[in-house]
């Protein structure tokens, strides 16, 4: 198998190497790809977009579907991860251990005893294992967050200007939840964030991005056709496409980060939204 | 609003299933209804594209209000609208015959289910009718991550097979983008009808043929035309019942849509048939896909199983046509698009109905069966003729426009291996109707009023099967018009 | 010629398809049956509400849906189709009424659907009969052999799933490996379907081509039974003795050599065929089937058996007289699918009468009978008979037709085959005439007292044994509406 | 063998992306534990991403933000051949994110897999299920 898979492997590569002959050489300006559409992207863009950053406009207006359903790729992701491992019930029921924090003592409820509060802050739910307290490690997270959060939103409301974008900034917002979750643990993490903030929120950031197109189309244009929003927002038509680009980037950022993180929740615990890693 | 169609065809799927997913944390119960709401105003959008389309002509619809190749442009022509309004059909159908399994198996979960359902679907209503290589892509993906999740809740092997179907799957994906970039590289540009403006000029590029072979090696991948069909079984038979007959029926047939899409609208017919060796190693593989899927058909012991190798064979019945490169190959293999699609969406919703009343559907358990379930094998014996090819069922059209172009190819392996074919399903299925009219045997000699009782499955489940076996007889009589009115006009000059 | 655009043809065939929900959901037995008779007169109704139309010379097409180009779904009665639908319409109602008798007094099971699956085979008979071109007739052709499966495995035992195995591979094995191929071949050479009086091949094939899809139509519609594609037919008596009668001597056989004989004349053209000397071939391949068939009858036991080889000898009888090509023979073998089904559905009936009566199945056991059912077994004694060919009955003047066009043919060789073949028919049916009423009282099987089927059963076996008498003396109106298609036929020009 | 090092020279970028995306498929093929061809996955998607970014790039281009002109200015200013090529950028972050997707959805699937056979090495899961039909 192993050497069937080496041999098929070297003979399409070889395939695919041979043809390069007649590719455009690394880095000719003057090749096809970078002269046909690409220049007028670059010549007319910020023209007709008010932004700077092309990547965005193109991203955002002239290929804002692409990237509509490149936002419910995420969207289906999250939704895919939190139907195939989401289970609420365990199977055989777990031992239900918890750790009182002012002493530090590890109790076990036998069954049916009496349950503390899922909220209480004496009390922590731990899982099978005794888990060490990480002081520094979760100090210095809880110094960093907030910066990692600022810094994302600028990466958001910048990416008209310099590489960012919802995208970007989703994913960092995302990684400043996660890092909690890491830090901390799983639970907690939810307790802040929970599953259904995380769905909604999901569902609210492409809403935002489809529904901005649905509203281009009910005010008269094209689907995604900013332009439209002009009245609305009470600017010209170039700003109006400068406006739409940022909703549609704060929606992105709204659905990567409440995906991002719902995957990050299914998959650390294998949907049963314990202690996590 | 009219003028919207091609937008809204993919937005309300999409703003539903958001809200659909909202939903399901909020009030589970409104998730179907408003899931069905929202299939069937598709639906009639699709059909009201239809008729614009025959009215007046294809469609161009400029998404963002870029012109092409500038932005991403929709296009509604004579050769998806009708493909259009045959996967809504079969979505709507599947969804509330669906209605009791979905319930059963997904009861928590309803709210995701339904969103991944409707996601999918915007995934295949986009790739059908999409103007952009690019765009095809991404709804390409779209339509696979929310497949593998769709699969993967099923029975069994579902999650393994699930796995092995997404790197087949990604694969495939992946050589498709590559030669998407490769046309790139060539021409400059993503939109479909500037790639195929370019083409005349650039007949001779060696980039451009190997572009248009690693797109179709991505889409064979994609569609699991043989020897590439491993991940199919496994996937379609351990799949949820409700899936099943969403994924089994539209999948592979948008992918042939793709394939068909790409050789005559992008590359234009003089190119992709222009290598005479190409289309012929395709055409043989695609006689080995016939045979082999019908061999293995025969060795099934399951009903759900047996129908996923009939696939495999229906792959080949479709791509063999097409490469044939003849204008009655492609017409029927554009046809059978539109007639696979009915005939298994049929055959999946009467094993579903099986399913949920005899809780199996390994052949020995069939015993019987027409008299527990006599409307449900109604729609099954249906689809099984259309399977095997007997007017005036649509199967049987489909299949004659393919033979056909095998006469007029002279590619008589092809046309053996079609009639092969039927009467390898003829056995396949009088085999099924054997065990489920014969068994249990009749005591005696005849003399006994009391068979096997009364239980058919759920109106829910029976009535869109019937309503999808008629289609199938509606669709036979009718596919005169549909080959005359819509596919033929589709088809670019260029053609033998 | 008149043209006349109806619906009726259309209407004559689903009206008993309409009658299928009908029955299916009809509460009592007598509500099902009524329907049922009803359904038969009022499609003999219709079908003889054309007659006069075609016995004037006209001809009556409807076309629905266009399904491929150039091919439409297309009825049209002409003089031969109007033959073969007055045939089957009529003695469906005579089935209807003796399959009551027979089935409940068998008490059979599944009755429901047995009327059911009936209606529909008739419907797809009658497509057969008016079809328009080829594709019309395969169509109806494939739905009669779906429609019979659940009728000739009706008992659901494993002989009957072996019978019903073998049946549906014949026929559709043959069907869709030979008669598909052959339409799709001469679809892609002539773009057309649409038959015409001297066919529509216009000479696009070469006579090695020709000879081929001139035996793919011939083996293919393997419903005709011609050896060696005939053991379906022996096998498929397991059924219950109306659907013999109806499907096994008249609708599902006499719909094969229909379409062989169709196919004949107005796909190839008898006239292409006479100067390429096709019809030769087809000739000896029926006259095989004549003589061997005949003499297998001889050695069968069994009743429902040795009626079944001695139809398919008589299917050969009708292939052979359209093969000789000459007008006498056409003639011949036309009027023979009338003649031929009245006799032999009449033996079929008797058969049946006698199993309901007795339970006896085979000839051996039958010494005697006559005795204590003098009626059925005199009409049984007509019946054979009439397929003998002797007068005064309706077999004679089809089987006269068919020695004349032999001798009009010159092919002297062929005469010598029916002839023989008529003994040999006598031989195989007359014993059990003679055995039936002249033995003496040790050898006989059954006491001196008259102990008849239910009526429902033997008036309809009364009612063909008369008609085949009838015929003899007035052989109208399928007389001239044969006479009329071979006029047609060797009026119109080669194309 | 002379002609061939000038032409890798000038075309080095898709010897890397080629050998890159071998290297993935070869241990989706041959590899053994899913989580390892989860990874081969993930490498043959990059490939072709750098191979899409590596086409836009122009040879003293830069990051394709304008500068100069502004809103309204005028457009002959900029000369498109100094900046790179936006588009391949554009799509390849839709390609990254859907690869991310599709990352997670297998992780997902190999979870379950996990769960159900308490394996992730195929051979074992493959012998389990024969050894499951077989009784």
């Amino acid at each position: 198998m192993r050497l069937l898979a080496l041999i098929a492997v070297i003979l399409t590569g070889g395939l695919i190497i041979f043809q390069t002959g007649a590719f455009p050489d690394f880095g000719d300006a003057n090749a096809p790809a970078n002269t046909y559409l690409s220049t007028y992207y670059l010549e007319h863009g910020q023209a007709d977009t008010h932004a700077p950053n092309i990547v965005t406009s193109v991203l955002a207006d002239y290929r804002g579907y692409d990237t509509m359903f490149e936002t419910t790729v995420v969207f289906a992701a999250g939704l895919a991860c939190f139907f195939l491992l989401r289970r609420k019930k365990v199977p055989g029921g777990e031992p239900r251990i918890y750790r009182h924090m002012p002493t530090g003592i590890t109790l076990r409820i036998a069954d049916g005893g009496k349950l503390p509060a899922e909220d209480s802050e004496v009390f922590r739910r731990l899982d099978t294992e005794f888990v060490p307290q990480q002081l520094i490690i979760k100090n210095t997270c809880r110094i960093v967050i907030p910066f990692i959060q600022i810094f994302a939103l600028y990466v958001i409301a910048h990416g008209h200007y310099s590489p960012g974008g919802g995208f970007q900034g989703g994913v960092l917002l995302a990684a400043s939840i996660i890092l909690y979750a890491i830090s901390h643990d799983l639970r907690r993490a939810i307790r802040r964030f929970s599953e259904k903030t995380a769905a909604l929120m999901g569902s609210l950031g492409v809403l935002i991005y489809a529904g901005t197109g649905a509203l281009c189309l009910l005010m008269g244009a094209n689907f995604l056709n900013y332009k439209a929003l002009a009245p609305l927002l009470g600017v010209d038509a170039v700003m109006a496409r400068s406006h739409g680009i940022l909703i549609v980037e704060i929606g992105v950022a709204f659905a990567v980060m409440a995906m991002i993180i719902w995957i990050y929740y299914n998959l650390s615990s294998a949907g049963k939204h314990d202690e996590g890693l | 609003m009219t003028h919207h169609f091609p937008a809204l065809l993919i937005i309300v799927p999409l703003l539903s299933a958001l809200i659909v997913s909202a939903m399901g944390w909020i009030n589970r119960r409104w998730c179907f209804p408003l899931a069905v709401a929202a299939l069937s105003g598709a639906l009639a959008i699709s059909v009201g594209l239809l008729t614009q389309v025959m009215a007046t002509g294809p469609i161009a619809y400029k998404m963002a209000g870029w012109s092409p190749p500038i932005g991403i442009t929709y296009v509604i022509d004579y050769l998806n609208a009708p493909i259009l309004v045959v996967i809504l059909a079969v979505a709507l159908l599947n969804l509330i015959a669906a209605k009791t399994w979905i319930e059963k198996d997904f009861s928590e979960k309803i709210g995701a289910y339904l969103a991944l359902y409707l996601l999918f679907l915007s995934g295949m209503v986009g790739i059908v009718s999409t103007g952009d290589a690019f765009n095809l892509y991404v709804l390409l993906e779209i339509g696979s991550l929310t497949g593998y999740a769709l699969i993967g809740l099923g029975k069994e092997r579902a999650p393994l097979s699930s796995l092995n179907y997404l790197f087949m799957g990604t694969i495939g994906a992946s050589f498709y983008l590559l030669g998407i970039g490769y046309i790139y590289i060539a021409t400059g540009t993503l939109n479909m009808a500037d790639i195929a403006s370019m083409i005349p000029q650039l007949a001779e590029s060696s980039t451009l043929f190997l572009a248009l072979i690693i797109c179709m090696a991505g889409l064979f991948v994609k569609m699991a035309l043989f020897p590439m069909h491993g991940w199919l079984p496994n996937a379609y038979s351990n799949a949820p019942s409700a899936s099943a007959g969403l994924i089994a029926p539209l999948t592979t047939k948008v992918m042939i849509y793709a394939m068909v899409r790409l050789g005559l609208t992008v590359f234009t017919p003089q190119f992709t048939f222009s290598r005479g060796m190409l289309s012929e190693a395709i055409v043989w593989v695609a006689v080995a896909a016939i045979i082999a899927g019908s061999l293995l058909a025969l060795m099934q012991r399951r009903l759900s199983r047996m129908l996923t190798y009939i696939i495999v064979a229906e792959v080949g019945y479709m791509v063999g046509g097409f490469w044939l490169g003849n204008e009655a190959g492609v017409t029927g293999a554009t046809l059978h698009i539109i007639n696979d699609a009915a005939m298994t969406l049929t055959l999946f919703l009467a094993v579903s109905a099986i399913t949920w009343k005899l809780g199996s559907d390994k052949f020995e358990d069939l015993q019987g069966l027409f008299g527990k379930m006599p409307f449900t094998m109604m729609g099954f014996v249906i689809a099984a003729l259309a399977v095997i090819g007997i007017p005036p069922t649509c199967g049987f059209f489909s299949k004659w426009y393919l033979i056909t172009a095998g006469i007029n190819a002279g590619q008589w392996a092809f046309v053996g291996a079609l009639l092969f074919s039927s009467l390898t399903n003829a056995v396949l299925f009088f085999r099924i109707f054997e065990i489920a009219f014969f068994e249990p045997f009749a005591t005696g000699h005849g003399h006994h009023d009391h068979g096997p009782t009364f239980s058919e499955a759920p109106l829910t489940m029976v009535v869109p099967l019937i309503v999808a076996a008629i289609s199938l007889i509606a669709l036979g009589l009718y596919s005169g018009d549909i080959v005359t009115k819509l596919i033929q006009l589709a088809i670019p000059a260029g053609i033998a | 010629m008149e043209l006349l655009y109806s619906i009726k043809p259309l209407a004559a065939i689903l009206v008993s398809f309409f009658v299928v929900p009908i029955i299916f959901s009809s509460k009592s037995e007598n509500v099902r049956e009524a329907w049922t008779f009803l359904a038969a007169l009022l499609k003999f109704a219709i079908v003889l509400s054309m007659l006069p139309f075609v016995l004037k010379g006209g001809q009556i097409a409807y076309s629905l849906v266009e399904v491929l180009p150039g091919v439409a779904i297309a009825f049209k009665v002409d003089a031969f189709g109007m033959l073969f639908a007055l045939v089957s319409s009529s003695l469906w109602i005579v089935t209807s009424m003796y399959s009551i008798g027979y089935m409940r007094s068998l008490k059979e099971h599944g009755q429901t659907r047995y009327y059911a699956c009936f209606a529909l085979s008739l419907s797809a008979t009658l497509g057969v009969a008016f079809a328009g071109n080829l594709f019309t007739l395969y169509l109806f052709y494939e739905m009669l052999s779906f429609a019979t499966y659940p009728l000739v495995t009706h008992h659901q035992d494993k002989e009957a799933r072996s019978s019903g195995r073998k049946y549906l591979t014949y026929i559709l094995g043959a069907s869709i490996g030979l008669v598909l191929p052959a339409m799709l071949i001469i679809y892609t050479q002539t773009g057309t379907f649409e038959f015409a009086p001297q066919g529509f091949m216009n000479g696009a094939f070469s006579k090695e081509a020709t000879t081929v899809l001139l035996l793919m139509f011939v083996f293919g519609f393997a419903k005709a039974g011609l050896m060696p594609f005939h053991s379906w037919l022996p096998a498929a008596m397991v059924a219950p003795t109306p659907v013999s009668a109806l499907l096994h001597a008249v609708a599902v056989v006499k719909v094969g050599v229909f379409c062989v004989a169709r196919v004949i004349t107005s796909v190839f053209g008898t006239k292409m065929l006479a100067t390429m000397g096709l019809g030769t071939i087809v000739c000896y391949v029926a006259s095989f089937t004549i003589i061997v068939s005949s003499f297998i009858a001889l050695s069968q036991d069994g009743l429902k058996r040795r009626l079944a080889f001695s139809t398919i000898g008589q299917l050969a009888y009708i292939i052979l007289g359209i093969a000789l090509l000459s007008p006498s023979g056409m003639t011949g073998g036309m009027l023979h699918i009338a003649m031929h089904a009245f006799g032999k559905i009449t033996l079929f009936f008797c058969a049946g009468a006698i199993f309901a009566a007795s339970g006896i199945k085979n000839i051996s056991e039958m010494v005697g009978i006559g005795r204590r059912m003098p009626f059925t077994m005199t009409a049984f004694l007509l019946g054979s008979l009439s397929v003998i060919g002797l007068p005064p009955l309706g077999g004679f003047i089809s089987k006269w037709h068919l020695v004349i066009g032999t001798i009009e043919s010159g092919q002297i060789f062929f005469l010598f085959v029916l002839l023989a073949s008529s003994l040999l028919n006598a031989a195989y049916f007359l014993p059990i005439s003679y055995k039936a009423f002249f033995c003496t009282d040790e050898e006989a099987m059954f006491e001196k007292k008259v102990d008849e089927v239910p009526t429902w059963c033997l008036v309809p076996l009364c009612i063909t044994a008369t008609c085949s008498v009838i015929f003899f003396f007035y052989p109208q109106p399928f007389l001239q509406l044969a006479k009329m298609t071979v006029a047609t036929i060797i009026g119109a020009p080669m194309p | 063998m002379t002609d061939l090092l000038p032409l890798m020279a000038a075309k080095y970028n898709y010897w890397i992306y080629t050998i890159l995306m071998m290297t993935g498929l070869y241990a989706m093929i041959a590899k053994n534990n899913l989580v390892k061809k989860i990874i081969g996955m993930n490498i043959f998607q990059t490939a072709i991403i750098l191979f899409y970014v590596s086409i836009a790039y122009k040879t003293g281009g830069t990051l394709p933000i304008i500068m100069e002109g502004g809103h309204g200015g005028g457009h002959g200013a900029i000369n498109a051949a100094d900046y790179i090529n936006p588009l391949p950028h554009t799509l390849m972050l839709t390609a990254i994110v859907v690869s991310v997707a599709t990352m997670g959805v297998a992780l997902a699937l190999a979870i379950k897999v996990y769960r159900q056979y308490g394996t992730l090495e195929e051979d074992d899961i493959n012998h389990q299920i024969r050894t499951q039909a077989g009784q």
